[in-house]
Parts: C-alpha cells; structure tokens; sequence
C-alpha cells in the first residue's frame, strides 16, 4: 500500500497516481503496512514495528539477492528505448495517465551543480544501480519521453563523471532513496556486467554499508557559514554599542541644537493645527511595548499637541500590548492637564484582536468591533466623546503608530480601500522604507520614522519639552558601524593574505 | 478574592508602589541587558518571567475584550446574537486539540479559519497591494512632462529607474527554469541578466532596511538607558520617584 | 431577484472592482489549468533554490545523527492575511514531522500563535499516527510562546539552545525576532536557514542566517519540498508576472504619450 | 465526513468573505463580518490552547526534570498570577503595576539587545566577498549617514540623498518584492480555497 503524500490516501501498491487526488505518487513515497498500518519509508521490505513483508514475495528475492548482489547490482546502461520499455513492462500505466517525474526536477543549469543533478534528476551512475533490486528507478524510467521523436537529453539520463565518490551517494541517504524510489516490484532480469562495473558496485556496497562516511557526506553538502566572530570580538563589539549609547552623558547632548523638523513632520503638525475645535482623531496605537521606546516619545508629542487644540481623541489598538502603553500615555497627558478628562475629552476603547479581520468592522461600526471601552467598560454609546461618532470614516483624521509594517498595510487594505479617509502612518525607523510605495502611491498622507523625531515635532508644533534628544548617540552609533565594517574587511583581507601565502 | 489584597495596597504610603516598581524594572533591566556578557542565571530568569506574563497578559486580555463581553450578549439576546453561539461551539472544538483523542474535532473550526484567512489573504492580497501597486508604478516616461529640455530629461530620470526596477526586482522572483529549445534558452537568459539587475536593486533595499532597522533598535537601547540614568539614578539618590 | 440584480449593480459601480475580478478570474482559470497539468505529471522546471535543497540534505543528516531539527513558524496568525505565510511555515514543519515520525525521532516545532499551534498539533498527530508510532506524539514537541514576536524570541532562542539542534529552520511570518533568534542561537554548533515575506524581516535574517529564501520564494516551500501539486501555482505566478510586467510597459507606453489621465 | 465538514467550511466561510471584497451588498457584508468576527473569537480561543500548552510543557519540566525547575515555577506562577490579575480585575491598578514596571520593561530591552546583535550582524554581512555584500554594505552605510538627526545641519544635501535613495532605487526593489509577495500570497490562497492545500484534515 502507499500512501499518497498530499491526501493520505491508501493507494495499492503499483499505483503511480493517487486514486483519490490524483495526485503523483512518485515522491515521498511511504508504504503502509497490510497488517498493522504503520507508514515505512519507501525502501523498506519489512515493517518497521511488526516486521511482516510489505511488499509480498518481495522480500525473499531482495534477501537473496543482496547475498549475491554484485551481478543483480549492476546492469548495464540500457538504452533509451530499451528504458520506454522498462517503464511499459514496470508500469504499464494506462497511456496519458503516465505521470512523468521530471515535472518535479529543478534543472537551472548554471545554479545546479553536479550533485544537484544528481539528487534531484538522475541516478549517480553505477553507485546507485542497487536500487535495481527493488525496481527501476521511476526518475529514470520517466526520464524517457513519451512521444518517440523527442530528442532525449543526454544530461538528464547519465550523470556526468563523478569527482568525489562521496557526492554520489547523497541520494542514498534514506530519505532521498525514498524519494527516488520505484513502486513498481518487477525485478528486471540481470544483465551481463563487466568487471568495472562490478568493482565500482562493491565498492558501493562496502561504502553503503558503512554508517560513518555517510555522514560526513551529508555533512559536506550542508553550507553553514564559519563563525566569523570570536567571544572576545563579540564582547568588543557589544561595549562599542554601549559607549555609543552613553555618549551624550560624556558631550551634554550638543548636537541637539541643530535639530530642524524635516518636511513631513512640519506638514503633520500643520494639519492637526488646523483641526477646528471639538472635531475627532482615531488613533490607532499598534505598537508593542518592544519598540515603545522608540515609539513612545513621538506618540506623547502628538498626543499633547492634540489635547492642546482640544481635539477629541479616540485611542485603539491592534496590538495587545497597545492598549497599556495608550492607557500610560494618556495616565500622563491627563496628568499635565487638569481638564482633559477620560470619557469627555479623550476615550481608549481597547484591543481589537486579529488585525485584519477586525479592522474591517471598523468601516461598518465602532460598537461591533469594541462591545464597551476598555477604561470604565462602558458602551460606546454612553461616552459623551463618542458623540456622532460611529464609524471610522466619521474621524476627521486617522494616525497609526506602528512597529509592524503588516499593520499599517492592514489599514490600507482592510479599511482605507473600503472606506476612504486621510491616514497618517507614524512608525518605527525600522519599517518606514517598506511603507514609502504606500505614501508614493498616494494611500498614506503621512509617513514619519519615529526614531528621533519627537524632538523635531516638538518644535514644529511649537510645544517644546526641556527633554534629552540624545541625538549625539546617533552619530557615535553611525561611527560604530563604520568601524564594524572596516573591522571585518580587514580581517577578511587578513585571513585571505594568510591563505595565499599558505598555498603557496 | 482578588479584592482584598487591592485594598491593602492602596492603604500603602503614596509612592510604594511606584518606588518599588522602578527598583523591579531596573533590575529586570539590568538582568536582560547582562545578556550582552552571555548567557546567565539573571537573564534566564528575566526571559522566564517574560514569557509567562506575555501569555497569561495576552490570555486575560483576550478574555477581557473578546470572549466575556460576547458571552454576555449571548446570553442577553440569544436570538439576535445566535452566532456567537455558533463561533463558541466552535471555539470549545479547537480546544479539543488539547487532547490526543479528540483532536480531530479540532479539524472544523481550523477549516473555517483557514478558509477565512485565505479569502481575506486573496483579496486584501488583490485589491489592497496588487492592483493599486501596478497602477503605482504606470509613471510617465516622457521628459516633456517634467520640464522644459533639458531639465525634463534631468528629472524622468527617476521615473524610468522605478520602472525599470519594480520590473527588474518582479523578474527576480521568476521560478521556471525551461531551457530545453533555443528560444527558450534566450528566454532563460533574458530572465536571468533582468532578474541580475533586480537582485542588485533587493540588495540596495535590504541594506537601506538594514540601517533603518539599525536605526530604530538604537533608539530603543536609548529609551532603557534613559529610564536607568534618569528614573532609576534619580530614585536611588532622592529616594522619590 | 432583486438582491441578485442589486449586487451586480454594486459589483459594477467601482473600476477597482472589476479590474479585481478580472485580474482573479484569470488567475484563477490559470491557477486551476496548471495545476491539473502539473497533476497529470506535466514538466515545470524551476531553478534551485538553495535554502531548500538544504532543508531535504538536513532532513535525511537528522534521521542519521539522531538530532532534532527545529521548526519556527512565526507568529502569523490563520484566520487573517498572514495565514499565508504561516501555512509556509507550517509546510515546512509538516515535511519535517513526516520524516522524523517514519523514524520515530524527535522532531521541535515552535510557534507565536494559537492557530499555528492547533494546526500544527494535527499535522504532528497526523504524522506520528501514520508511521504507526501514535503513542509517541507527546505535546512538547510543540511549543507556544507568545503572543508577541519578541517573547517568542527569547523562548524560542531558550528552547533551542537548551537542547542539542542539528538545525534551526525559520519560516513563517516573521519580523525583527529573526535576527534574536539568529544571533542568539549563533554560538550554537547548528544550521540556520529560513526565510520570511517582509522585506524589513529578510534583510536582517540573510545577515544572520546560513542560508535565506526571499519574499516571493517562501511561497513556494510546498512546491520545492514535497507538495508537488504547488508546482501549478509556481507556473500560476510565473504567468501572471509576466502579464503584470506586461500590463506595466503598455500602461506606462500609453502614459508616456499621454493617452493616459 | 471527517474530512469534507471541514472542507465544506473552508470553502464557504473563503466564499463568503471573498464576494465581499468585490460586491459591496449589505447582506453578503453583514454574512462575511459574521464570519470575520467569528474568526478572532476562535483566534481568542487559540491563544488558551497555547497558554495550556504552555502549562503543560513547563509544567513537565517542573515535575520530572532537575534542571531548570525553579524557572519553570517563575514561568508558571507568573503566567497564572497575570492571568488571574488581569481577568478578576481588568483595568486595575495592579494590572497597570505589572504592565508598567515588569511587562513593559522586560519587552523594551529584550528588543533593546537588538541594538546589540544587529552590529554583530553587521560584521558578517559587511565582509565584502560578493558583489552583492558590497552593495549592501555601502547602501547601509549611506542611509545610516543620511539619517543622522543633525545631518541637515552638516550639509543640506543629506536629506535630500536620503530622500532619493528611499524613493528611487529603494522604492523600485521593495515594489518589486510586495508584488511577488502578493503574487505567493494569492497563489497561497487560493491553493486553500480550491482545496489544494488541506492543511486542516
């Protein structure tokens, strides 16, 4: 019995397509067990767990056969025709229906190298002929064309000559030969072998049955990148960062003076200016406590200049740990300035889980996606700030901190398409890049990186706060990645050096 | 239950609470930021407390906010909120994952969410990037529409390298490989020197995103050494928050 | 029938609309005549992605040394538009569940969602019943911390180097915790693919990771590793890139010579 | 049965939502928010399944291994302490102690180090072997330099190459992505909605 890979469906065991998909069945192929059910990697001809035969009568002429493997190991590289012939009698499935395997193979000729060609077309060469004994390789048996006149490739029936013997036997590693694995049984009739090739199965023989070796082969092909940094460089590295972070307590901070707002935070500061007294903002605070550190100070410049033009505010989030950081936030705007009371002047209706699917309730009413607020756990309806305010197109703007970019396209896509309104995306450094095509294309109004803009909105607003910007960290930073670059490089030329001289 | 011990903190003198909580969260600070040295007992510890808070924050919120307010109106208007009923049933189904012998109930409410998923993914996917990104980069490429001679040249500059280069980038991605046949060849290669030019422009936008990103995470190392240097410091030397 | 003649009257109100479904039938109608072909066996190369060609050598390399491969699928969530990177994710884990249970080997799945978790728990019991080995499915093979991306950093960058891993795969829906997780586990003697859609993500990951698939190719994890059936909806986007191309030059033509507003 | 309920569920919920997108009805609205809502209670759901998960891994490690016991209790205790905190009393003060002086810091430095780790990243990816790390290195490098607060100050023309270089080169290779994200992201879709893809049975 196999099993199909796609529906797990039990086919019998000289199916090549999956009776209830449709599927092919030529790879990652399992054979169910008649007696207890157990799925085995294709090659096996015993069941793992109750050792009954899985292949019936099978597994007598296998047994055997490896007693005496050499003749039975190595027939001779049939022909093209003699293979369309193998794949009649093997298979013989209903012509059309025949599914050929090579709609799997990835052949980019330049990027494959020998090895991939070889685990992922052909058969290695002689090394892997005992596979024979359980059937034709159904890669190779496929690999011939189904209409006569089509040129064969030579490429894709034999393998170019192997450098390292080793790079042969990657498809033999259990779960590749699974893969490359015939279900067809029919054990094809010997051929005559010559003495080569008879050598050349031994010697896979004795190195397929070593465990070892094995190994090390898998081990060659993975790539893994060495370790280019020591624990000392890295510890190096890390106080390189610190001191960057810690410098303006050594310079006092003096670049800060030649902060000037940039363009987009002087034209966001000038809309909320504008907002006539007593009309809404929605803010949306998606943004984690992880990068609130980044966010935060930007998100308290907004907020006070908005309870300033007394704007009414309604706060969410989409984020769950958003809705604490909006509840600190407005713990203490509300504390600078004793009017701006909860429920009147601004109001925090909470989380609002799964991003997108809830955004778009928003665009139908507020009341479905948030059932009461998240402060006093009142109804909508009962907050006096909440007045004529039922859904989001009835904002006059809507602003989106964010630390995701996923989020902020949510708003785009889940709402804004739906429901049109000016949206300003206020974010992390991190994600401004991946939102620039939004405010190109015209679907953000805003997009301000968050970094150190605060210091900037504050002026442009001007609302300024006798606050550190610590702005002379950022180019102590900017130093430390330099010296980072040049550190590796140097190295890297280093090392080179080194080697070259070595090889000479 | 929960109550009793609420009122006993607010009896507290004004400030305990704060107080205490800059000392926790410095420490905890500190302990997470000795992961710079290795790893140690303090950030174990850190990263511990972490994880279980997240989960149980995230949980009570979802209960909060989600589930208890739902239930309530279930049970207030059966009949106009019948589906909650409906999504509840189906909730209590996914829990059966839990349990190895009834983890196939599990297989109907995943349905659903799969399917859900998939149609808001196909359309959000269409109607929100697709189509509105494609029009974003139909840009004219005709100098007489930026300017007079040669500035127009100067300035359609910009255009044709965004052109070129949302094309170059898409053809990056190209997966078939068919080289069977001259012409296809040709094909193979033209996909191949275009889609060059793409990975080129990827690589200029990852290393961008690399120094934003680099950015942002400075920003934040910033804020917790601002919380040390001035609430902490200030609190260890005055004693007052 | 007035709710019928209704809705198509909306359908028809906004241009955005009817491009939408236009551009969805034909993906759709090539959608489903490729993935017949590719079904009925027909041939789509594709070029070698090397991250994945890994993933089968480490696959069979685990069965051999006995050490477990760790899967990370993110914190995409089924049920929203991120199901479809987590489905990635949750692919890959399946291909490597199936091998490590038909040799009854450990095999560590984590996860920043509780969709992901359920789904993976099926696809695990899934696996471990078939091989005939469902006695050993135990739930600590998977793992859940979360919700939030960094926490599930951390845990899952404890969780890994705890234990000894031959590899630490992570594909899914993933953001800056790629690089935690990445650079956390860099001192381990342990693989490191994965991949992730969000360009912000991939940019840090291919700086810390061995090997990294990009954007576009995490889709296609199904199709390179075991769901051949994928292989139709490879030769699906490859089709409609071009067209998309194509549709690109002739507006921008057109907008040139001012044919267009 | 086993496998065609939830089939026949995929296929109709992913019906419903998708009209939705394309005929704004009222009545196939109101069907698909149903289906949307319905969606994040069962992710609410989700999220206790990952908590029990949670529990019961730890709560092994607690019961049969020796190492790591003591923080599998904190993990434990912890978790449970927040949880009962936060439904018995929701917004109350001590749930705002926890989030504003455990949860918050905790969170802020853990991506904090992240600062840390991306220099040490920097060092392997900056390592000029290919073509392609050399482009990355000096992109990077011009960004970082163009996006320094006093840049404007230095020379004039700093923001203005930042500018360019995020809404030229940048803004070509990022649509070049998001449009083959979105391409893999339908054809993903659409592999669950023509039931390709059973991830579910």
């Amino acid at each position: 019995m196999i099993v199909c890979a796609a529906c797990n469906h039990r086919n019998p065991s000289d199916a090549l397509v999956c009776e209830a998909c449709g599927g092919s069945l030529e790879h990652f192929v399992y054979r169910a067990c008649p007696s207890c059910g157990a799925l085995n990697p294709a090659e096996n001809v015993f069941c793992h767990r109750c050792f009954d035969d899985l292949v019936p009568g099978s597994a007598e002429t296998i047994v055997e056969a490896s007693d005496i493997p050499v003749e039975s190991f190595v027939p001779s590289e049939p022909s093209v025709t003699d293979r369309e012939e193998a794949v009649r009698e093997a298979a013989a499935p209903p012509v059309g229906e025949r599914p050929t395997s090579d709609l799997i193979l990835e052949a980019d000729a330049e990027v494959a190298t020998t090895a991939e060609v070889v685990s992922e077309e052909t058969e290695p060469g002689p090394l892997a002929e005992p596979q024979q004994l359980v059937g034709e390789p159904i890669e190779r048996l496929e690999a011939a064309p189904s209409e006569p006149e089509a040129p064969m490739q030579p490429s894709e029936l034999i393998p170019e000559a192997e450098e390292d013997v080793l790079e042969g036997l990657e498809g033999l590693v259990p779960i590749a030969a699974a893969a490359t694995q015939a279900h067809a049984f029919a054990l094809p009739v010997p051929p005559s072998v010559s003495e080569t090739e008879q050598h050349d199965a031994e010697l896979f023989h004795s190195i397929a049955s070593e465990r070892g070796p094995l190994r090390d082969a898998a081990r060659v092909v993975i790539p893994r990148r060495a370790r280019l940094l020591s624990r000392r460089g890295r510890a190096l590295l890390y106080l390189l960062v610190l001191l960057a972070a810690l410098t303006p307590v050594f310079t006092g901070d003096r670049t800060s003076l030649l902060l000037r707002p940039r363009d987009s935070v002087t034209s966001l500061a000038r809309d909320i200016q504008s907002l006539p007294t007593g009309s809404a903002v929605l803010i949306s605070f998606d943004y984690g406590p992880a990068y609130a550190g980044e966010v935060d100070p930007l998100a308290l410049a907004v907020g006070r200049h908005l309870a300033a033009s007394q704007v009414r505010v309604v706060a969410m989030s989409t984020d769950p740990g958003g809705v604490g950081l909006a509840e600190h936030l407005y713990r203490t705007i509300a504390g600078e300035m004793p009017d701006y009371r909860y429920g009147e002047s601004y109001a925090i209706l909470g989380y609002l889980p799964g991003p997108e699917a809830g955004l778009r309730t928003l665009c139908t009413s507020l009341g479905k996606a948030f059932k009461v607020d998240y402060v006093q756990r009142r109804t909508l309806s009962e907050l006096p700030v909440m007045k004529d305010l039922t859904s989001v197109q009835d904002f006059d703007q809507v602003i989106v901190f964010a630390d995701d970019s996923r989020s902020v396209r949510s708003w785009i896509e889940q709402v804004q398409s739906q429901c049109n309104f000016s949206l300003h995306a206020l974010v992390t450094a991190a994600i401004e890049p991946m939102l620039l095509p939004y405010q190109q294309s015209g679907q953000l109004s805003t997009l301000i990186a968050a970094a150190h803009s605060a210091g900037e909105y504050e002026k442009a607003s001007g609302m300024e706060e006798p606050s550190l910007h610590w702005t002379d960290a950022y180019g102590a930073f900017c130093l430390v990645l330099l010296v980072t670059a040049i550190a590796t490089n140097v190295a890297y030329l280093r090392t080179r050096a080194r080697q070259r001289s070595h090889g000479q | 239950m929960l109550e009793t011990p609420a009122n006993l903190l607010a009896t507290l003198p004004p400030n305990t609470l704060q107080i205490a909580g800059t000392w926790v969260a410095a420490l905890l600070t500190l302990a997470t930021l000795s992961y710079v040295f290795g790893g140690n007992p303090a950030f174990r510890l850190a990263e511990h407390l972490l994880v279980g808070i997240a989960a149980g924050y995230a949980a009570a919120l979802a209960w909060n906010q989600m589930l208890w307010p739902r239930l309530q109106l279930l049970v207030a208007e059966p009949a106009t909120y019948w589906y909650y009923g409906v999504f509840f049933v189906l909730g209590l189904l996914l829990l059966c994952r839990g349990s190895k012998s009834v983890s196939v109930l599990g297989n109907l409410p995943l349905g659903v969410l799969f399917g859900t998923g998939a149609a808001l993914a196909l359309g959000g996917g269409l109607t929100g990037t697709f189509i509105p990104q494609i029009r974003a980069s139909v840009l004219s490429v005709n100098p007489a529409d930026y300017g007079e001679g040669s500035l127009g040249w100067a300035y359609v500059i910009d255009p044709i390298i965004v052109v070129a280069g949302t094309i170059a980038a898409l053809t990056a991605f190209h997966f078939g490989a068919r080289t069977d046949g001259r012409l296809r060849a040709l094909w193979r290669g033209l996909v191949r020197a275009v889609g060059g030019v793409g990975r080129g422009l990827i690589t200029i936008c990852f290393g961008a995103l690399f120094a934003s990103a680099a950015l942002s995470f400075f920003a934040i190392l910033n804020s917790r050494l601002v919380f040390l240097l001035r609430d902490w410091l200030k609190l260890l030397y005055t004693g007052r928050p | 029938m007035q709710p019928l003649i209704d809705a198509i009257e909306s359908l028809l109100s906004s241009s955005l609309n009817i491009t939408a479904l236009a551009v969805l039938s034909l993906f759709c109608l090539l959608f489903v005549v490729f993935t017949g072909r590719a079904k009925r066996g027909r041939r789509f190369p594709v070029r070698a992605i090397p991250a994945y060609k890994s993933i089968h050598q480490l696959v069979s390399r685990s069965l051999e040394s006995g050490q477990p491969i760790h899967v990370g699928m993110g914190s995409g969530r089924v049920g929203t538009e991120a199901m479809s990177e987590a489905l990635m994710g949750l692919t890959v884990f399946d291909y490597v569940a199936r091998h490590a249970a038909a040799y009854d080997q450990a095999v560590l799945g984590t996860t920043a969602d509780g969709t992901i978790l359920s789904a993976a728990q099926g696809v695990l019991q899934r696996a471990r019943e078939e091989a005939g080995f469902a006695e050993r499915y135990a739930g600590n093979e998977l793992r859940f911390y979360g919700p939030d991306p960094l926490v599930y950093a951390a845990g899952t960058a404890g969780a890994i180097t705890r234990d000894q891993h031959l590899a630490n795969i992570l594909v899914g829906r993933f953001g800056h915790e790629g690089l935690w997780i990445g650079e956390a586990a860099q001192g381990q003697d342990m693989v490191q693919l994965g991949g992730a859609a969000a360009p912000g993500a991939i940019a840090l990951m291919q700086a810390t990771l061995d090997e990294c698939v990009i954007g576009e190719e995490v889709f296609a994890a199904g199709a390179y590793l075991h769901r051949r059936s994928h292989l139709g909806s490879l030769a699906t986007q490859d089709t409609m890139r071009i067209l998309a191309i194509l549709a690109i030059i002739a507006s921008v033509v057109m907008a040139s010579l001012g044919y267009l507003g | 049965m086993k496998k065609i309920l939830p089939m026949a569920a995929a296929i109709l919920c992913g019906l419903f939502v998708l009209t939705d997108f394309f005929v704004p009805h009222p009545s196939i609205g109101a069907v698909a928010a149903v289906l949307v809502e319905g969606a994040t209670i069962l992710a609410a759901f989700a999220l206790f399944l990952g908590v029990v998960n949670l529990l019961s891994v730890h709560g092994r490690r607690v019961a049969r291994e020796a190492r790591g016991r003591g923080l599998g209790v904190v993990l434990i205790a912890s978790l449970l302490a927040t949880l009962a905190i936060g439904v018995a009393l929701p917004g109350s003060a001590a749930l705002n102690w926890v989030f504003d002086y455990v949860y918050y810091p905790l969170q802020a430095t853990m991506a904090a180090l992240l600062a840390f780790f991306v220099v040490s990243a920097a060092y392997r990816a900056f390592r000029v072997r290919t073509a392609q790390a050399a482009i990355m290195l000096v992109s990077s490098l011009l960004v970082i330099a163009t996006q320094l607060p006093f840049g404007q100050a230095i020379s004039p023309y700093l923001p203005i190459a930042r500018d360019w270089i995020l809404t030229v080169p940048v803004t070509a290779g990022m649509r070049g992505i998001v449009l083959g994200t979105a391409l893999g992201t339908m054809a993903t879709a659409l592999r669950i909605l023509l039931t390709v893809d059973r991830p579910y049975v």
